[in-house]
C-alpha cells in the first residue's frame, strides 16, 4: 500500500498527483476510482493515528471530496451513453480536473526550476554598500514636522493587528452532529418548490454551520444529477439560480438514497456506520462519530 | 555639447572626457554608488551623453571584468577575471561578486541572505509569476490550496507585490518585483522558461481556474 | 597569522589560488560587497593566508585602481585610472567611487531625492522607534512589506543605526538615533508617547509572523 508523507503534502492536487504517480496510473475514470478509495483510506488512517483532525488536512479533505464527486458522477456514465448535454458536462468536469492537475503539475516543475536559479543566484551578492558620507551631506535637508504624538499615532496604526482575511476552515463543524445529504435535499426541496427560483446564498442562509453548508452544496449536486434541479446564470459571473425542474411527485429523497449507495463513496471498514448507508452523506456523520 | 546646445534650466554637465578616467571612469564610480539595477538611461542623463555610447561602455566593462580585454583598452590579451562582475539584469546593471568566491564573501554580507522559500511559497511564486497580474483567489484555484499565508511571507519578502485592483471583482491582484527579477538573476519576466514545454495547450487554461472555484 | 596560528575547529578555507581571479579576485570580490570597512586581518583569516600576503595584495589593488600597474599584474605601464578607489581609512579598507567623479556620483544619487521622508519610510522608523533594537525581518513581517531598501533611506538620514546582532539568528538589529530624538524633541527614546494602553494585547504582537520567515 501506499503511505504519502505528509511533509510533501501541500494540497488536494498534489495529493492526487502524488496518489496517481506512485501506482502509476493513468487517469482514467477506473483509476481514478481505486485513487478515491485509497485517499479515503489515507485520510482514515491519519485520523486513525493522530487520533483528531488536522485542520489543514480535514479542510483539504472537503476540496479532494468535491472534486472526485465530480469524477464519481461522470463514472456512472455508462460508456457510449453519451446523448444530452448532462452527460457532456459531466464528461467536461472530468477532463477539466484532468487538466487542472496537469496545470498543477506545470507549475511544480516550474517552482523546481525557481528553485534551482534562487541557489544558483544567491551565491553572487550585489553591491549593497552605504552611501559614502560625502554624499550623505549632500542630501537635502530633511523637512519634519511630526510631534512625538503624531509619530505614536502612526506607530499606533502600523502596529495594530491587521484585519486579516480568514485562511483557515473552522473545524468547530468536525464536532457538530451529523448531517444528512438526504435530509438537506429534503429541505433544499421544500425551499425550491414554495419559495420559486433561489440562490445557493438564499439556499444556504440560515445553514447554521459549515458542515450544514457544505452537505446543502454536495444535495445540489446530487439533485441536480437526478434532474430534480436545474441552474440558470444570466451571464458569466453572474449570480446563479437554482430551480426546481422535477414534475411533482418525481423525485423523492429514496431515490436519492439509493442512487448514492450505488455510485458515491465506498467507503472501506463501514461496520461503523450506523444505518448500513455508507454514502455520502456518511461524512458528517463519521467526522462526528469519530470523535 | 557646447553649453549653447544645452535645453535651458538644467545644470551643465560636467565633461568626464577631461577627467582621468573617462566615461569610462565616469560610469564605473557611478556602479560604486548604485544600490539597485541602473539603467543605460539614468547614466546617460547624468553624464549627458547617449544611451548607445554608454551602453558600448557597459557592454565593454562587463567583458573586462570577466577578463576578455585587458584594462585601459589597449591589451587583447585575455587576462584573469576580476573578481567582482557586472550584469545586465531586471532592466539594469549592478555590480556582483564572482559566484565562485561566494564561500569566501558570505562573511562579510550580513544579513544578506535570507532563508530558503518554502515549496509552497515556490509555487506560489511560480504561479503568480507566470499569471500575473492575478488574485490569490485564482492562484488558490491553481494550486488547490488556500494560499493567503504564503502570499502573506512573499509580500514580506518583497518578492510579489499588489500591483492592482481587479475592475470586476475587487480583488486585489499580485505579481512580481524588480527584487525577484534580481534574485533570479533575470532581465524581465519574459525570461523566465516557457512552461508550453512543461503543459502544452496551457493557456487554453485560463478561462477555467476562476469559474470552477 | 599564519597556518599553525589559526585555532582548530574552524571550518576549511577554500582554495582561491585554483580559482580564476586568484587571492587577488577573492579579496576584490570581498571589499566589492562588504557593507562596512574591512581590515587586513578579517581577509587573512577567512582566506587562511598570512596577513602580511593580504595586505600586499591590498596594497597592490590600491595602486591599479589608480592606474600605476595594468591589471594582472602583467603591464607596468601607467593605465588610466579606474572609476573606483581602495581607500584604508583607520585601519579598514574600502571602495569608494573616485573622487574627481564626485559631481557626477552627486547628480545620480540625488536625483528623485526628496526632503521629505515618504510614509513607507515614516511607518518604518515608527515600527523600528516602538520595536527597538529590531531586525528587518521583523519590521518586514508587521508591514507586511519588504524594507530593505526603506530601511537603507533611514541609515542614510541617520536617522536609525544598526544596533547590535541578533544572537540566536544573527540578523542584525537596528534602533533609533540621537538625531531621531532631537528631531522629536526628547530626550530618550522612554519619552515617546505610550501606545500600549490604546491598544490591548499589543504586547503579544511579539511573535506576531515571525514563523513565516
Amino acid at each position: 500500500m501506499f503511505a504519502v508523507q505528509l511533509t510533501n503534502f501541500s494540497g488536494p492536487f498534489d495529493l492526487l498527483l502524488n496518489l496517481i504517480s506512485r501506482r502509476e496510473l493513468d487517469i482514467t475514470e477506473i483509476a481514478l476510482a481505486q485513487v478515491t478509495d485509497e485517499f479515503i483510506a489515507h485520510i482514515r488512517r491519519i485520523q486513525a493515528a493522530e487520533g483528531e483532525w488536522k485542520l489543514d488536512e480535514a479542510s483539504e479533505f472537503l476540496v479532494v471530496a468535491a472534486t472526485l464527486l465530480d469524477l464519481k458522477a461522470a463514472r456512472l456514465l455508462p460508456s457510449g451513453a453519451v446523448e444530452d448535454e448532462e452527460d457532456i458536462a459531466l464528461l467536461e468536469a472530468r477532463d477539466l480536473l484532468f487538466a487542472r492537475l496537469l496545470q498543477y503539475r506545470a507549475f511544480k516543475e516550474v517552482a523546481r526550476h525557481l528553485a534551482q536559479r534562487l541557489e544558483e543566484e544567491d551565491a553572487r551578492h550585489p553591491r549593497d554598500v552605504p552611501l559614502e558620507p560625502h554624499l550623505t551631506r549632500l542630501l537635502p535637508e530633511l523637512i519634519w514636522k511630526h510631534t512625538p504624538e503624531d509619530f505614536a499615532a502612526l506607530a499606533a496604526k502600523v502596529l495594530a493587528p491587521r484585519q486579516e482575511q480568514p485562511s483557515e476552515v473552522g473545524i468547530e463543524h468536525l464536532h457538530a452532529p451529523a448531517v444528512s445529504v438526504r435530509d438537506q435535499a429534503v429541505i433544499l426541496q421544500d425551499f425550491l418548490m414554495t419559495r420559486g427560483p433561489l440562490s445557493f446564498r438564499q439556499l444556504t442562509e440560515d445553514a447554521g454551520s459549515r458542515l450544514v453548508l457544505v452537505v446543502r452544496f454536495l444535495a445540489l449536486l446530487e439533485l441536480f444529477r437526478d434532474g430534480a434541479i436545474s441552474f440558470d446564470q444570466a451571464a458569466p459571473l453572474a449570480e446563479l439560480l437554482v430551480r426546481w425542474s422535477a414534475e411533482d411527485g418525481q423525485w423523492s429523497a429514496e431515490a436519492l438514497t439509493s442512487d448514492v449507495e450505488a455510485g458515491g463513496f465506498e467507503a472501506e471498514g463501514n461496520g461503523d456506520a450506523p444505518d448500513g448507508g455508507p454514502g455520502l452523506r456518511s461524512w458528517g456523520e463519521r467526522e462526528a462519530q469519530d470523535d | 555639447m557646447t553649453e549653447a546646445e544645452r535645453p535651458e534650466g538644467e545644470e551643465p554637465v560636467p565633461d568626464v572626457d577631461v577627467l582621468p578616467g573617462g566615461i569610462r571612469g565616469a560610469v564605473e564610480a557611478i556602479l560604486m554608488v548604485a544600490d539597485r539595477p541602473v539603467t543605460d538611461e539614468q547614466v546617460a542623463a547624468v553624464l549627458g551623453r547617449p544611451s548607445a555610447e554608454v551602453r558600448g561602455v557597459l557592454v565593454d566593462l562587463q567583458r573586462e571584468y570577466d577578463g576578455y580585454t585587458g584594462s585601459g583598452f589597449q591589451s587583447t590579451e585575455p587576462s584573469e577575471p576580476r573578481g567582482f562582475e557586472l550584469r545586465n539584469i531586471a532592466g539594469g546593471w549592478r555590480i556582483f561578486s564572482r559566484t565562485h568566491f561566494a564561500s569566501v564573501v558570505a562573511d562579510f554580507v550580513l544579513d544578506g541572505q535570507t532563508a530558503r522559500l518554502s515549496q509552497a511559497a515556490l509555487e506560489t511564486l511560480a504561479v503568480i509569476a507566470y499569471r500575473q497580474p492575478v488574485s490569490r483567489a485564482r492562484v488558490s484555484a491553481i494550486r488547490g490550496v488556500n494560499v493567503d499565508s504564503v502570499v502573506r511571507t512573499l509580500l514580506q519578502r518583497g518578492l510579489v507585490v499588489e500591483q492592482e485592483t481587479d475592475p470586476e471583482t475587487g480583488a486585489v491582484l499580485y505579481g512580481t518585483t524588480i527584487l525577484f527579477l534580481e534574485r533570479l538573476g533575470l532581465g524581465s519576466v519574459d525570461e523566465l522558461p516557457r512552461i508550453a514545454p512543461h503543459l502544452p495547450g496551457l493557456e487554453s487554461l485560463g478561462e477555467y481556474d476562476e469559474t470552477t472555484y
